[in-house]
């Protein structure tokens, strides 16, 4: 309420204006596209057993790469809402690396890592993991791109509970193991919950650097490029349509969920 | 009984420096200081939650310098309370007990006991955030005595009150120690709580331990300017201490004489409470030594009480109850006499 | 300071363990394709003038969409910083709606509104602009994958702002407009700083959604994906080195520089 | 001259109800309240900062309401100061000059006498940052004093501020205020502070105007147990005024009858300040109407003062100072009088 002082000038009137320029800009093509759709198309699209098998696969990939980031990004993130040290900086950013490197880019490097006669890729390749061409490589693409977005939030969720509600539990006996499951963890679980739902739904809309690793077998983004390279938007628009509702109920729909639950 | 040596905390911005504190079993011990001046981080320090530069520390003759905190038996309370959000009140009160895989029943029962003493039976169901501070408190009170520790330390517990939950909760503080004597070391930065509460305070500042006394000695002889600033004590003079004619000691500020108990000589500061001085219209016979004659230069009302400066040449302040300045009527400009003992003058 | 309080216990030191995994997996890709690369093919990829103009035409192309971004999304980020109002949270939940949408899909949104023959389009051609195959369709793209990241953090950067500072300029005599810009947009400025940054680096690092609108002019991503199919993996490693190089130098350094500053 | 004139407030959480007041031309006019009581968004309505429900609010005989806040010419003073960070010390007292277009001579002027006036002439080159509270509560009030506003409001300005520096720049304020006049509305939760500052006190709560006076008379004639309590009247009884067999008025509590001064009958509240009870060991003859003998139950130590609570059977609160009380040697158990005036109680 407090926010609310300024009376409607004309700065206001101004702002509200250029605002709404971007605003449209950003939802008239999304909106537009859903609804000039013809809903028999689409439901047509939504049978063809290529489109659902490259959907699924999208969202059991990217849900495989969130799996595995919530493993490893919430400790991470933990330690640097929790921890300074030398270097934390440096290291903070690179950790916001993966949003800003060119896609494809990144998918050259990951291959260069991965792939079949390098470094990590053969070691994987002796137990039977191969990343390119398959579902791992999808997941590892998705992955890199797509953790930044969990560590951050999760962090800014730690960040939020007070350090000494911590000092506090462990006064009451509780091992550092104790306090981190049954205090910390808990109480940032929504800003956890958001940055899971956040990188799930970057892992879908990845595109450059999965067709470097992965071209086959085939996500939804890369059916897309391919029916709109071979067919043209006509038949490219249905897929494209579908997966941008998708993305749309995954982020728009699950957080707002998160974050009417906040308001208790 | 806590002993505490040479203990060094690293607080980035400055450093408490070689603090030496020993606390008696059963005491209720006081730490005063100024808002930063790292009271916290010294309990935070005994309780294992902050790392020490250096020192070591002793609970009940058993050094506990590298302990885990969980292993100390030492609660905390904070100023801002530090109840568990996402817990009710039972919940809070209980994590210590839950944790430590105590019996339902004897869970029940240190419940119901504590929800007596402190008067919060009725919001054992509430989530924290629909309390009141002074119910907040006491459920952080409550959690804190759940897990029956060796020591207890407030940090600015009554601070975030409001004046009425203040004295509420004073009083309760007292009457909890006085029936189970847990040893309890109180961090404040007011001087009124520390006399109310303490059976000894700390004055801390400017880094260092300044004076560990009774309230008593605290308020009356002061060790140093610091501390005497921290008890309002309003009248310090910096001067020197001589032998008068009679072989008594005198202490020479402005050209004065003010009579004083002391077996010091030399440069020394002197301090005099205000409400040491007895202001009158004429000079009145008295067993007390000293008695001056000055203007009136200034009055600050305090509302029961006011403050008169008067310049004799150098400035006294003197506290006088409205009732007295009504009755003498006094204003600006007046000429009174100053009466007071040679035993309220202390010299440091 | 305050932060250190944990000493290295269990907890500490597997949470160090799991996040060091994911932490390498960010970084090693990029250093190891890095400092694997031969400086002299690097040097002779650099004056390669296809390579050139590609990457010219990228960080041109993201600095103009930044510009708009900057004139559109710092007086939205500033509205949403200042005000409440109903459905405030969908808006903000629409604003970042094209972090998560899919790259290729957004691509085909934003070619079916600003194609030629299709509504806006049809509107910009009439005065001599058109998105398709062109480096205005490469600005629209790169504006709408990378505006929510200034929006979001010139929005934090206002927040930060007291309120009460600009209650005190207005008491003091100036207009709502002399405020904003004497005493708002000053005291966020680094925040915006950091948005634009952000907003450049992500808007070089897009693929999907530029290719469906303008394959040609080739930008640098769009090259190396290029050189990877038709040549292969040794060929595109060169341009990906320099791209990434670029993009952690725009990124890293200074977003660096700005948070030095921040702590005078 | 300032009016309110049936100001509506909405907080989101509670409002602000008809608020009516007048405020005389060059007063030092303090709003006294309890911490969350609607004081920053009052005076941050009457600033045009804050949108008003309802109401109306007049400025020298001009309404105000409607215009824009930098139209008004009335100063603001948080107590955080919100200084601007990125300006240096000069920069800031002199925004509102420099928004102004004024000349520099001017400008430099202005400057010199404001830096002159608070003493702070050795800052005005640095940054904010870097001064502590009190030097930042100085500058924020140069840079309000600056535009030569038709009015000033001061919220909470020595609430944050160490006990020192607070009692430094109330003398300050009081000082400024009575050379330049400038009408002044301070809002603040400290009942002292309103004490020593104001020509008059308006105590608001429960989201209302409770009393409006000047202080001598918040301080002995609380109109509401509200004020009553705030002003620290420890003494508050529910009771009867009855007609006296001579005709006088009695106030009946607790099967005690108190001779009062009052023309109202029925049922009231009494309050009578702690300072006003005289305690002694025993009766002395005196004009004062009201003689009790009641068992010390309890003792709070203040520092300079204590608290006595003596059981008669209503509990009666009452101050001494530490001499006194040194004097007479009570404990807790003691059997002591009470006496005081009639015209001490009063009734509402």
């Amino acid at each position: 309420m407090e926010k609310q002082w300024l009376k409607s000038n004309k700065l206001t009137l101004t702002f509200i204006l250029l605002g709404a320029i971007i605003f449209l800009f950003i939802i008239v093509p999304l909106f537009r596209m859903i609804f000039a759709s013809d809903p028999g198309i689409l439901r047509e699209t939504l049978f063809d057993p290529e489109v659902t098998k490259a959907i699924l696969l999208t969202l059991w990939a990217a849900l495989i790469a969130t799996g595995i980031g919530f493993v490893l990004g919430v400790p991470l993130a933990y330690l640097l809402a929790r921890y300074e040290f030398r270097g934390k900086k440096i290291v903070e950013g690179l950790i916001d690396v993966p949003i800003v490197v060119p896609h494809t880019a990144a998918g050259i490097a990951l291959l260069f890592v991965f792939g079949r006669n390098f470094f990590m890729g053969s070691a994987f390749n002796s137990v039977g993991i191969q990343f390119v061409d398959s579902t791992a490589g999808i997941v590892v693409a998705m992955l890199f791109v797509s953790i930044p977005f969990l560590i951050d939030s999760a962090k800014e969720g730690f960040k939020k509970v007070d350090v000494r509600l911590e000092k506090v539990a462990r006064t009451l006996g509780a091992s550092s193991w104790q306090t981190f499951f049954r205090i910390s963890f808990p109480l940032a679980w929504r800003s956890i919950l958001s940055g899971n739902i956040m990188m799930w739904a970057r892992g879908i809309s990845e595109f450059g650097a999965v067709i470097i690793l992965a071209y086959h077998p085939m996500i939804a983004p890369t059916l897309i490029y391919e029916r709109f390279e071979t067919y043209g938007l006509t038949y490219s628009r249905p897929v494209a349509v579908l997966l941008i509702l998708i993305s749309l109920i995954i982020f728009v729909v699950l957080r707002t969920l998160v974050q009417r639950g906040k308001q208790r | 009984m806590i002993r505490v040596r040479n203990l060094w905390v690293d607080l980035g911005e400055f450093v408490l420096k070689d603090a030496n504190i020993d606390i008696n079993h059963g005491e209720y011990f006081v730490i005063l200081g100024p808002t930063g001046a790292g009271k916290t981080v010294l309990l935070e320090s005994i309780a294992g939650l902050y790392p020490l530069k250096e020192g070591r520390i002793w609970l009940n003759d058993e050094e506990v310098t590298k302990l885990e905190p969980e292993k100390r038996g030492i609660s905390i309370v904070y100023q801002d309370q530090m109840l568990f959000p996402h817990l009710s009140v039972k919940d809070n009160i209980t994590f210590g007990l839950r944790i430590r895989k105590m019996k339902p029943a004897e869970i029940e029962r240190t419940l119901s006991w504590l929800a007596g003493l402190l008067g919060i039976q009725h919001l054992l169901s509430r989530k924290p955030d629909t309390l009141s501070g002074g119910e907040k408190q006491k459920v952080a009170l409550a959690r804190a005595l759940s897990v029956k520790p060796r020591l207890l330390l407030l940090d600015e517990p009554l601070s975030a009150l409001d004046p009425n939950s203040r004295e509420i909760l004073q009083r309760e503080l007292r009457s909890i120690h006085e029936e189970y004597r847990v040893t309890t070391v109180h961090v404040t930065h007011d001087f009124e709580e520390a006399i109310a509460l303490a059976d000894r305070v700390a004055v801390i500042g400017d880094g260092c331990v300044q004076q560990i006394g009774t309230p008593e000695q605290i308020f009356r002889q002061p060790g140093s300017e610091f501390v005497a600033r921290f008890a309002m004590v309003r009248n310090i003079f910096r001067g020197e201490v001589v032998e008068g004619e009679d072989g008594d000691a005198r202490f020479r500020v402005d050209g004065v004489n003010l009579s004083v108990v002391t077996g010091h000589r030399g440069q020394y500061h002197a301090s005099l409470r205000p409400e040491d001085i007895i202001v009158s219209h004429a000079p009145f016979p008295s067993s007390a030594r000293n008695s001056f004659v000055g203007r009136i230069t200034g009055i600050a009302d305090k509302g029961s009480t006011l403050l008169l400066t008067v310049k004799v040449p150098p400035d006294f302040v003197c506290l006088i109850t409205r009732n007295s300045f009504d009755a003498m009527a006094l204003s600006i400009g007046d000429t009174v006499y100053l009466t007071f003992k040679a035993s309220a003058v202390n010299i440091f």
